[in-house]
């Protein structure tokens, strides 16, 4: 076993610890999050959606879930998980949309569940939650009916996506929507920061359920994200050093 | 039941068998013989209109309470008619009264003394909006016409009044038809009599707010609305010095309202109660008269009666006459000032404002109601100033009754609630309920409340000795020194000799009119203290909570979707002109590239030095969206590929890669820039991402073991033979848009490529991702975009694709900064100038 | 099902009542996912073999997932059409499509003529004209940024873009050499892709964790949580 | 594998339909774009599922268990099951019988998430930035410590800039002066970064249109 595989494995083990400790002993605590704006605007557009009795549309990428990009996609469900509670007092059902089967089956479950907790009924429609395309620009151009044929006025993107994104965006757009965006691809998110009002930068990606929706779990996963975050920068910071000094 | 007497003088109780209060020596039991009535306790309204008297004096202000206490005391020491013999008995059940009261259920939601705390706020809207929904359904009985009132015709607060009432009315083994509300046919009974005279109330009204007789059961039922109201309204007015013995009587009638102090924080309680009673005119008010609210009828109704009195033009009315206009124009503008709900001099307007705005239940137009409102009830409160004889007092016992059927025992203060029934007395008196007993008094036909007032006042001063002076006065002279500080006794006043009554000949007492003169000086006394600052604070946080919910959230500014499609034409035809332009005048193509960048001329010499018929392996992982670019900036590199005669092997993990691949090496062909034909070999589609990456990397003659054609590649002669892995081609050539893959290419690949060099031709979009890679040198040349592609062309001296598309891509490249750079500052002064607009308007 | 919750898993009896199918979900994809990640870390041959075995299953599910969003697309555009719902005309075109290429490349495979005809005849043009829609969006928003976003952050990246085009290619009025040669390079692969790696850097860290999130049982979209 | 003459032209012909179908979203969204996108989606889509049969369920799964040679045939009947209930995810009333699969793939997903991540994010990119201060690389030692210094900032304050722990103040949550100071730093690395890659969006969409603009332009020519 390598020097590479044992880090991998020292930092697996120790960030596994990490969120369980933090997670049983600060399971009743609320920690103080920084002020993210996108987030903000993302709760008053949800309002916004509720009181006017129209429809959230949340759309997950294209990211496949045996892929690295999976990640994404699965931080784009954990934030369905914690927006169907909130949309259920909405007039309209939220609708999503996804550019990978996998995703689509999921979210299926993830609203229907809602629909069962909140309404006493499983039955959603497949339109509710749809796959609107199998590549990445026909996932992009079929969300353009999805947002202009259903009242949508409050778009969110949490997923993998590329610069096809700039369809979805320029839809909403035309259809007057609200949109906040956020990718793990780095051309998405600079498409996404010229285009929206306010868009979530690298990893906000993975805090939106956390910050809409507090749990002892994701509190304890970004605490712990903050510590290995000072722990790479010491590592940056001493190895720089060491190699300029030649020791490494 | 009857343990003990309370005295009227110092309101302490005693034994029922003394006649003289032991605390102050005044005589508690009258010189007759006891009524049949004398289990009437707490049934009877009269009873409690004495309390009302002393509670009211109380609320008011010292001198008129020792005035009207000295009337009350002769009143009762010397009764002289059948209706004096029960006034004792209400006197004595003023206990059983007060606990009667304990029992009344809550008709004033809010009131209770948990609301107060914490200055919640929140609670008072929550309740708001549960009264809006009775609310809702009273006036919904309103809209039903109805003959008489039968039981089951009863409105909620007379349902509840009459449930509490009924162990009382169970008592009542032989019902005294001369009392009112004694039973419920009784109940029935005044009520009917109501009719007629609301009748006339509804044309009265017709002159100034517009009712018709179909709102009668409306009027009865906004009765207890009122006097709940008035109740409320008058709780402000308790910063009062009271003395001892009042306290007393205070005090053990506020044990009811379960120590409910008369804070300050209680104003926006009776506000939001207030408010939640005006709701059904609210909700359903529209222009049909019958759903106007039934409080606002009472205004409309009192102020004409006054308005009626003042005509007839006895002393008294052209008194109240003007205290009424002072009174009100007092209130109004204190409740301007107080509320800033509605400016000065809008006062009158106030009810046909909140009919008219009811329709579409506008919060705010509630608080104007409210206030109105509340005009109203001061006008009433003025004229029952002046009508403070107990004839004046005795028919609101009814009044009374309802009103502590409608009162919790939690409603802070039940003697304001005394106070608040008082100040509807007067006007109710003509419109409302005239007990048996006050008619027997009379002429059959009505009578209004100051001819009452008159005859009532008159008996009981006649019945008094001359010349005798009650001790219980005595004890309290100097009556000066229980004037208000701030009231002048003027000269007038000492010179005043009585002539009637116990005080004849006496100089300096306060006669009637006396006190009458007073009264303007004391009016301001009466009304201004109301509201402190922390309640003028909570109105004003009521207030805002009122305007943020009728107010809702502004939605950000909508696009102007006229101006967006016309940019977004403008821009598509500068774009398309700046690329076709060059095409149409056959703009020389021939421009040199920005410059040769480092990693280009890597893949240069690298492709440079491949020896003849060398394998190479190319990976096509980008999609159709990125094909012109990628094929721009690959089509060179395929060419000298097939130049030097190598065998090009290629798959992809994207499962139109192939097909794009195709697409390429048919352009290749097309363009001419290879001399021969290539020798392609096709593995095939790649699938599983990371996991295929890494299984090809590991075993590729395992993993793709034969190409599309369906020939063993890995063991033909003319292809793969000598390639066992990665490490055996000459050079691995990636073609992606995606720095993702291209990062999982390079950490799948890296360990197994041993000296075959690592090229990659990148989407402009992704270099800046992929570069660290050829920086840290696991990618050993890079061509980017168009740009990369033109530049390699330029190197090698060929033309190309990207040549052929370099004209258009400048020209458009060059219009892009200038619409980005003129565009930019556009949107910059757009957004300076929208933040001073914004500015200005927060100024 | 509503036990999403760690704390709450064991409580509700009616969560307790669907605890049992979902232990049985959660046990595989924890089971599963440990499998494949200790055989990333520790060479044993037995691990190594499962992992390998998992990761040709999950190619081989992956597959018929693709069926499955046929389906799914199928469902979801019939019911458009038989609806009479707006765009149900186009949604019997789509199915039409879809299904006219599928079949076709059952019978032919995808590398046959007609299907790179088929390929090269619409999916090619359409995605690269929705590419060149995008330029002119991008445009768009370019020049609206400022007044979506005023602030030295959109001043930045407008004037780090506009720095980046300029070098890019030589303008009418000529080049300018210290831009192409030195700023570009210096901004692209000093400034841009050190930006670029703290980004990647912070999501490999979010993903670490979300990934450990799942193996916890903690995050369990499988069961609709 | 090139076409004949009639087949390129006609080829040529539904291209530049759908160009312009797919362009005149440019003026507004219109029926024809609708067209365009529908029958591209529907395309896209049979285009996929004939790759995936033909390339993994065909050569991977179906051939084995006919042919029965692959060692590994006994252990395809396993996904193949697998497989059919994952169409059971299709019927709401029966659809819980496909969770375990979804829970399978998701349980694969995580820990290839988590292997990509540390072994191929967190490490090599922490190393690849230590690297940068190997001075034996070659290149001017001076120029090459400013560049790594910059980078090494650069990667650090843009990781501070999404530091989400923060202290509770009466103005709200706030973060400490020094990592507010870098996080601004950070914030100024952003930008840039999506600067730069927003430019090169733009050129890899301008290449498409001028793709486009000349394709069309060559067509009309061609019909002359």
């Amino acid at each position: 076993m390598n020097i590479t595989v044992l880090l991998a494995v020292g930092l697996v083990a120790l960030t596994a610890i990490l969120i369980l400790i933090f997670a049983i002993i600060k399971r009743k605590a609320v920690p103080s999050r920084r002020v993210i704006p996108a987030i903000d605007q993302l709760r008053q557009a949800l309002d916004r959606s509720v009181e006017g009795g129209t429809r959230v549309h949340l759309s997950l990428g294209k990211g496949r879930l045996v892929s690295p990009q999976g990640a994404a996609g699965l931080a784009g469900l954990s934030t369905l998980n914690s927006l169907s509670s909130v949309i259920q007092s909405s007039d309209l059902p939220m609708v999503t949309s996804s550019g990978e089967p996998s995703l689509s089956i999921l979210s299926q479950d993830i609203l229907r569940l809602s629909n069962r907790e909140h309404l006493g009924s499983e039955e959603i429609s497949f339109r509710q939650s749809r796959l609107t395309g199998l590549t990445d620009f026909s996932y992009a151009a079929g969300t353009i009916p999805v947002i202009s044929n259903n009242n949508v006025s409050t778009n969110v993107l949490l997923g993998d996506f590329g610069i096809e994104a700039g369809l979805i965006m320029e839809s909403a757009l035309r259809n007057n929507g609200t949109t906040v965006a956020a990718s793990d691809d780095i051309s998405g998110q600079a498409v996404m920061f010229a285009s929206t009002g306010e868009s979530l930068v690298g990893e906000e990606l993975f805090a939106v359920s956390e910050y809409l929706n507090h749990t002892p779990v994701h509190a304890a996963s970004l605490t712990v994200q903050d510590i290995l975050r000072w722990g790479v920068i010491a590592c940056i910071f001493i190895g720089a050093i060491l190699k300029l000094g030649g020791v490494i | 039941m009857m343990a003990d007497i309370r005295c009227q003088m110092c309101g302490k109780l005693s034994s029922d068998e003394l006649e003289i209060c032991p605390f102050c020596q005044a005589r508690l039991t009258p010189l007759h013989m006891p009524s049949p009535s004398d289990d009437m306790e707490g049934s009877d309204p009269v009873e409690s209109s004495e309390v009302n008297i002393s509670e009211r004096i109380e609320g008011n202000q010292e001198a008129d309470s020792n005035e009207m206490d000295s009337l009350l005391d002769d009143y009762i020491e010397i009764p002289s008619d059948p209706a004096e013999l029960e006034v004792k008995e209400w006197l004595a059940g003023l206990d059983q009264e007060s606990n009667n009261e304990m029992e009344t259920p809550d008709l004033i939601p809010g009131g209770s003394a948990d609301t107060f705390g914490d200055g919640s706020d929140d609670d008072w809207l929550s309740r708001l909006n549960s009264q809006e929904n009775t609310g809702a359904e009273q006036v919904d009985q309103d809209a039903e016409k109805q003959d008489g009132y039968a039981e089951k015709d009863l409105v909620e607060w007379l349902q509840d009044f009459k449930n509490d009432d009924e162990s009382e009315r169970q008592q009542n083994s032989q019902p005294v038809s001369d009392l009112p509300m004694n039973d419920t046919g009784s109940n029935d009974d005044w009520l009917d009599r109501l009719q007629p005279i609301e009748g006339s109330v509804s044309r009265d009204i017709d002159d100034g707010v517009d009712i018709t007789d179909e709102g009668d059961l409306g009027d009865v039922e906004a009765l207890p609305e009122s006097l709940q109201d008035s109740t409320e309204g008058s709780s402000l007015e308790e910063d009062i010095e009271t003395p001892d013995w009042l306290r007393n009587i205070q005090a053990e009638t506020l044990d009811l309202s379960e120590g409910t102090a008369l804070d300050e924080a209680q104003s926006p309680d009776w506000m939001a109660d207030l408010q939640a009673e005006t709701f059904p005119s609210g909700n359903d008010v529209d222009s049909d008269e019958r759903d106007m609210p039934a409080w606002l009828r009472e205004i409309g109704a009192d102020s004409l009666e006054f308005g009626e009195s003042n005509g007839s033009g006895t002393p008294e009315i052209s008194f109240e006459d003007t205290a009424i206009d002072q009174g009100a124009g007092d209130f109004d503008d204190e409740m301007a000032l107080k509320e800033g709900l509605v400016p000065p001099g809008e006062k009158n307007q106030d009810i046909e404002a909140s009919v008219l705005e009811a329709n579409d239940y506008d919060l705010n137009s509630q608080v104007e109601s409210l206030e109105s409102f509340r005009h109203g009830s001061s006008l009433e409160k003025l004229s029952s100033d002046e009508s403070v004889a107990p004839g004046t007092t005795m028919p609101s016992g009814s009044l009374q009754d309802f009103t502590q059927a409608g009162t919790s025992s939690d409603t802070p203060g039940s003697l304001d609630l005394d106070d608040g029934i008082m100040d509807d007395i007067s006007g109710e008196l003509e419109t409302v309920d005239l007990p048996e007993w006050l008619k027997e008094l009379k002429d059959p036909e009505v009578l209004s409340s100051d001819e009452l007032m008159d005859a009532e006042v008159a008996k009981k001063l006649d019945a008094i000795p001359e010349g005798e002076l009650p001790e219980w006065i005595q004890d309290m002279q100097p009556v000066e020194s229980m004037l208000p500080q701030d009231e002048i006794v003027d000269e007038k006043l000492n010179e005043f000799v009585e002539n009637t009554g116990p005080l004849a000949g006496l100089a300096g007492v306060l006669p009637l009119a006396a006190n009458t003169e007073t009264r303007h000086s004391t009016k301001p006394y009466q009304e201004t203290p109301v509201l402190s600052g922390e309640q003028n604070q909570q109105v004003e946080l009521f207030k805002q909570i009122l305007n943020s919910e009728s107010n809702p959230k502004k939605p950000p500014l909508p696009v102007k979707r006229s101006s967006q499609r016309l940019l977004r034409w403008i821009v598509t035809i500068i774009m398309l002109a700046a690329v076709l332009v060059p095409i149409l005048i056959n703009y020389p193509v021939a421009l040199p590239a920005s410059n040769y960048p480092p990693e280009m001329i890597q893949v240069r010499k690298i492709i440079f030095g491949l020896p003849n018929d060398s394998p190479v392996l190319m990976i096509f992982d980008y999609g159709p969206a990125y094909s012109a670019e990628l094929e721009a900036a690959a089509s060179s590199i395929v060419g000298d590929l097939i130049n030097k005669n190598t065998r090009l092997v290629y798959l992809s993990t994207s499962p139109t890669g192939l097909v794009l691949a195709d697409h390429l090496m048919n352009g290749v062909r097309s363009q001419g820039t290879s001399l021969i034909d290539p020798r392609v070999t096709e593995l095939g589609y790649l699938p599983g991402d990371i996991q295929g990456m890494a299984s090809f990397a590991n075993n590729p003659s395992y993993t793709l073991p034969v190409s599309t054609d369906g020939v063993h590649v890995w063991e033909d002669t003319q292809v793969l033979q000598d390639v066992g892995s990665l490490s055996g081609f000459a050079a691995l050539i990636l073609l992606t848009e995606n720095s993702e893959t291209a990062r999982n290419w390079i950490e799948q690949v890296e360990g197994h490529l041993g000296n075959t060099p690592l090229l990659m031709v990148a989407s402009a979009q992704a270099e800046p991702m992929i570069r660290p890679y050829f920086e840290s040198g696991q990618v050993d040349g890079m061509v980017t975009g168009l740009a990369g592609g033109k530049a390699y062309e330029q190197a090698m001296g060929i033309s190309g694709l990207s040549a052929g598309y370099w004209s258009s891509f400048r020209s458009g490249l060059f219009v892009i900064e200038l619409i980005i750079i003129f565009g930019g500052f556009w949107s910059l002064f757009g957004s300076l100038r929208d933040r001073k607009l914004t500015r200005k308007e927060e100024v | 099902m509503g036990c999403y919750r760690l704390h709450l898993y064991w409580s509700d009896p009616e969560i307790g009542r669907c605890n049992l199918k979902s232990i049985v979900s959660t046990s595989i994809a924890i089971l599963s996912g440990l499998v494949v990640l200790v055989g990333y870390f520790v060479q044993i041959p037995i691990l190594v073999e499962l992992r390998s075995l998992f990761l040709d299953w999950a190619v081989i599910l992956a597959a018929f997932m693709v069926f499955i969003g046929v389906l799914n697309i199928s469902i979801v555009n019939i019911s458009h059409f038989t609806s009479g719902k707006k765009d149900g005309f186009f949604g019997l075109m789509l199915i039409i499509s879809m299904f006219v290429t599928l079949a076709l490349g059952l019978i032919l495979k995808p590398g046959h003529p007609i299907m790179n005809f088929i390929f090269n005849s619409i999916q090619l043009p359409v995605e690269l004209s929705l590419m060149a829609v995008l330029s002119i969006t991008f445009l768009i928003a370019a020049i609206h940024l400022l007044r979506r976003k005023p602030g030295w952050v959109s001043i930045t990246f407008l004037v780090t873009a506009l720095l980046i085009l300029v070098g890019t290619a030589p303008s009418p009025f000529g080049e300018f050499p210290l831009l192409g040669g030195f700023l570009k390079p210096f901004i692209a692969q000093v400034l841009a892709a050190s930006g670029a790696r703290g980004i990647i850097l912070g999501v490999g860290l979010a993903a670490l964790t979300m990934g450990l999130r799942i193996l916890f049982g903690a995050d369990r979209p499988y069961g609709g949580k | 594998m090139a076409l004949n003459p009639t087949m390129e032209f006609a080829s040529a012909v539904i291209s530049f339909l759908f160009t312009i179908m797919i362009l005149s979203y440019l003026v507004g969204d219109n029926p024809l774009f609708r067209l365009g996108i529908y029958v591209f989606i529907g395309v896209s889509a049979g285009y996929a599922a004939s790759v995936a049969f033909q390339d993994i369920l065909w050569p991977k799964l179906f051939v084995p268990l006919i042919t029965g040679n692959s060692s590994r045939s006994l252990f395809l009947w396993i996904p193949l099951f697998m497989g059919v209930l994952l169409v059971f995810k299709l019927f709401p009333r029966v659809s819980r019988l496909g969770n375990p699969v979804m829970a399978f793939l998701v349980g694969i997903g995580a820990a290839v998430v988590i292997g990509g991540a540390v072994l191929g994010t967190i490490i090599p990119q922490t190393i690849s930035t230590i690297n940068l201060f190997d001075l034996s690389a070659g290149g001017s030692a001076v120029e090459k410590i400013f560049e790594s210094v910059v980078f090494m900032i650069g990667t650090i304050s843009t990781l501070v800039y999404f530091q989400y722990t923060a202290r509770k103040t009466p103005q709200g949550a706030k973060r400490g002066r020094f990592v507010e100071l870098l996080s601004l730093l950070g914030k100024i690395f952003i930008a840039i970064t999506f600067g730069v890659v927003f430019a090169g969006v733009l050129t890899a969409a301008l290449t498409a249109l001028v793709d486009r603009v000349m394709f069309i332009w060559t067509f009309l020519l061609s019909l002359i």
